[in-house]
Parts: structure tokens; C-alpha cells; sequence
């Protein structure tokens, strides 16, 4: 983690527009800004509507995993700043939930660096989430989906 | 806590609504699985999620395998399969 | 272009995070939003600091042009919103030049979409692009790398 | 303007430092190619930017072959090629 990276874990509403706004002032020489904003989702797995999100996280732990993607990003695409801030504790449907930002002199490598830390976010990093319906609660795991996309990255290091 | 050695126990995710955390004595020697095993008799449903392939324990905030030996003073995380965000 | 499109050239400075969040507030159910900035560069490609970009457009050619990109990104990608201002006009390097963002139900859209949104800006859209330096004037076109990842559309298409 | 049909000209790009956006007679059945053949004549170094190959012309708004016939109150844009956003 260097004094570009911001790493953040937050049980208050999370503002997609000031993290922007506080991670573009801090670009230097930059072209490329790409950034990510994740809402809740109104609907669980088993389609009821959803009441409340409940995200735990174990502090420090939680955004050490997050810092080792960012370590693999920068290894790989050699961003210039990055900004994550992800909301915890419980939430309601439609709430931002993550808000990723890279910087990168082109926009090839702000794009995937992103893309890739999303991935990374949905199945590496130490969150555990439960949707809570009037069906009840139910712990989540990482989707198919998820863990297919985050395998893309695997195969171009191994290919 | 007074008199032995004691670990601290926190529980995350699902393993979370069965073990209860607090500080617990823990015995010279004893491993990560020592202390599941102790767990897993005290809190019943705990055994399937601790047998998760992706259940973890971190001990001061690094994950171990399970026969790392627990030293007085350390903060044992039991880490049920991570969601994402 | 639909009642979810917004294209618009101006030739006022763009405030980035004001555009974001016109955007997310017709947000209709999407769990992702991806946006793009792009920041003019100090450095022409000469190497010379470039004192103004002159950016020309053809008002209503050019968003007809923006717009067919559009079309090809909801065909394709189905996604919500889409929300294109690019800065036209004289401007200083380090103002910023263009904003994209689109929405989606799942996130795997929203970053192809607003990816390949500016890959089409960077190759298809009609703009004129002059860099002015205490060399003079040069004219621009495009990259052989915007060239190049435009053309990663097409194959995906073909293959 | 009166009397004879006449065209909008508009130029963009590199063209547009070489050729006058005015208002211009055209003859009964001009093409563009004529126009363009003419525009030439009339500008010296426009020939190597009309024949790049990515150079085109728009009347009203579109894109049309250089077989296309004016006709009167065409908006007719010269378009250099284009540099993307």
C-alpha cells in the first residue's frame, strides 16, 4: 500500500461522487480515469425483495485483502492512484455498496486494473454478507459468475 | 483474565451466529485444530462449516494452517467462506 | 437513442463528478455503473507541452456519430443508462475532455460497454483534434493503439 | 443570396484551414466529385487531403458517395479524417 492507494471500510452511506471527486484531485499527469460504482441489489438469490444487507468485515484484516489486489494491480497495469471504499453494516436496496476508482496515463490500463479489482473484491477480499428477506437470512457465496470473470485474469498470466 | 494463557475469539460470517466470541484459556501447545475440535463439541452445526474447504483461521490477522500452536495473548479469527463484496 | 441516452458537446468545462451524478439519479434497478474520464495530456506527440487542445465538432454530425456507438452498446451489452459530454472548443491540459458511463444489471456489461463506448469515441466519432504547442499546430488522428483496440470489437464479433 | 441554386459549404479538420465556409452556386446536376474537382482548383494543397482515404463529404447530415447530385440548400461538410474523441 503506497500514499496512492486509499483503502476504506465504511458503515456510513457511501457518496460515489465525493470519493470521485477526492481521488481525481489527486491525479498527477494522469489520462485515464475509470471507476466502478456497485449498488445493492433489490432482489436475493431466491427472487424475494430484499429487506436489509448485512455486510460484516473484520477491520484490518479485511482491508489487508483488499491491498493485495491492489498490490497485483500495480504490478500489473502500473496505475497511478486507486480508491476503494466499501460500505459495511447493514444497508437498503439501492444504497452504493462499493465505489472502485484507478488512474493510469492510458485508459487500456484504468480499465482493467478496475475490472480486475472488482473481481478481486467479489472473491478474495474478507467480507461476508447475508441478505436478509422475509424469507429470513441467508449467507451469500461468491457467485458462479463471479468466479468465472475472476478467472480471466488467471488464464492471461498462465497463457 | 487472570492466571494461564488466553486467547482472544472472533467468528465472522455464518461460524459467526454459533460461536460466541470471548476470551478463552487455551493449554501449552495447543494447535488451531486442537481448538476447533474443543469448538466444534461446544457449538453443534459448527463441524460442517469448519470442514468448508474455504474456512479459514487467521491468527493476529495472518492466516494460518491449522497446526500453527496459539501463544497467550493472540486474537484467533475463525473465518467462514469469505462472500465478497 | 433512447429516453436513457444522454450526448451532449459543450464547450464548458466539464465537471466529471456532477455529470456522475445526473446519471445515477435515473438509475432504474442496475446493480453497476462504470464511467470513464478522460483527461486532456501536457504532452504532445512531438514531446512538445502543448499549451491548448483545439477539439472542432459538427454539431448534430457529431453526437449522430456518438449515437450510432451507443446503439451498438445497447444491441450488444443491453445496457441502462448512458451518459457521453465530451469537451469541444479550446481547452488547457489537465481539463477534463470526456465522460462516459453507462449502467447495468451486472457489472461484466457496464465495464465492456463504456470500454467499447470509448474505443468508438477515440476512432468513429467526428471530432477534429489539433494540438497547439509553441511549435505550432498539428493536426491529429487517431493512435495505431486506439486503432487497435477498436479492432478487438470486431473480432469478437467475427470469432 | 438569389437568383441559381447555391449550397451551404462547411470544412472540418485540416480542410477547414485551406477552404472558406461560405455560401456557393451550383450548376444545374453538380456532383460532388465536381465540386470537389473544383474546390482544387480554387485551394492549392486540398488535393492530397480530399484523396486520403479516410476523408468524406456529408450533405444534410449524412455521409453520401462523391457521385452524389447537389441540389439547392444543400448543407454540404467537408470532413478530414476524423482524430476520435
Amino acid at each position: 500500500m503506497t500514499g496512492r492507494d486509499h483503502i476504506r471500510c465504511t458503515d456510513a452511506p457511501i457518496d460515489p461522487e465525493a470519493e470521485h471527486r477526492l481521488m481525481r484531485g489527486k491525479l498527477i499527469g494522469d489520462g485515464a480515469m475509470v471507476s466502478f460504482t456497485g449498488i445493492a441489489r433489490p432482489v436475493a438469490q431466491d427472487d424475494k425483495n430484499i429487506v436489509t444487507l448485512r455486510l460484516q468485515h473484520y477491520p484490518g484484516f479485511t482491508e489487508g485483502s483488499i491491498a493485495k489486489g491492489v498490490a497485483q494491480a500495480r504490478a500489473r497495469w502500473g496505475i497511478g492512484q486507486c480508491h476503494i471504499v466499501h460500505r459495511v453494516g447493514d444497508m437498503a436496496p439501492g444504497d452504493p455498496i462499493v465505489f472502485v476508482a484507478t488512474s493510469a496515463r492510458h485508459r487500456r490500463a484504468a480499465f482493467e486494473a478496475t475490472d480486475f479489482l472488482m473481481d478481486w473484491l467479489k472473491t478474495e477480499a474478507a467480507f461476508w454478507k447475508c441478505e436478509i428477506t422475509d424469507n429470513g437470512t441467508t449467507w451469500i457465496e461468491p457467485r458462479a459468475k463471479d468466479i468465472q470473470d475472476s478467472q480471466r485474469w488467471k488464464d492471461k498470466v498462465d497463457g | 483474565m487472570s492466571g494461564g494463557a488466553h486467547i482472544t475469539l472472533l467468528a465472522f460470517g455464518q461460524v459467526g451466529e454459533m460461536v460466541i466470541e470471548n476470551q478463552r484459556p487455551i493449554s501449552a501447545g495447543e494447535t488451531v485444530e486442537k481448538l476447533l475440535n474443543a469448538l466444534c463439541i461446544e457449538h453443534s452445526g459448527l463441524e460442517a462449516s469448519v470442514e468448508h474447504p474455504r474456512f479459514r483461521v487467521a491468527v493476529n490477522q495472518a492466516v494460518v494452517p491449522f497446526g500453527h500452536i496459539l501463544r497467550d495473548g493472540d486474537e484467533v479469527a475463525l473465518l467462514s467462506p469469505v462472500s465478497g463484496g
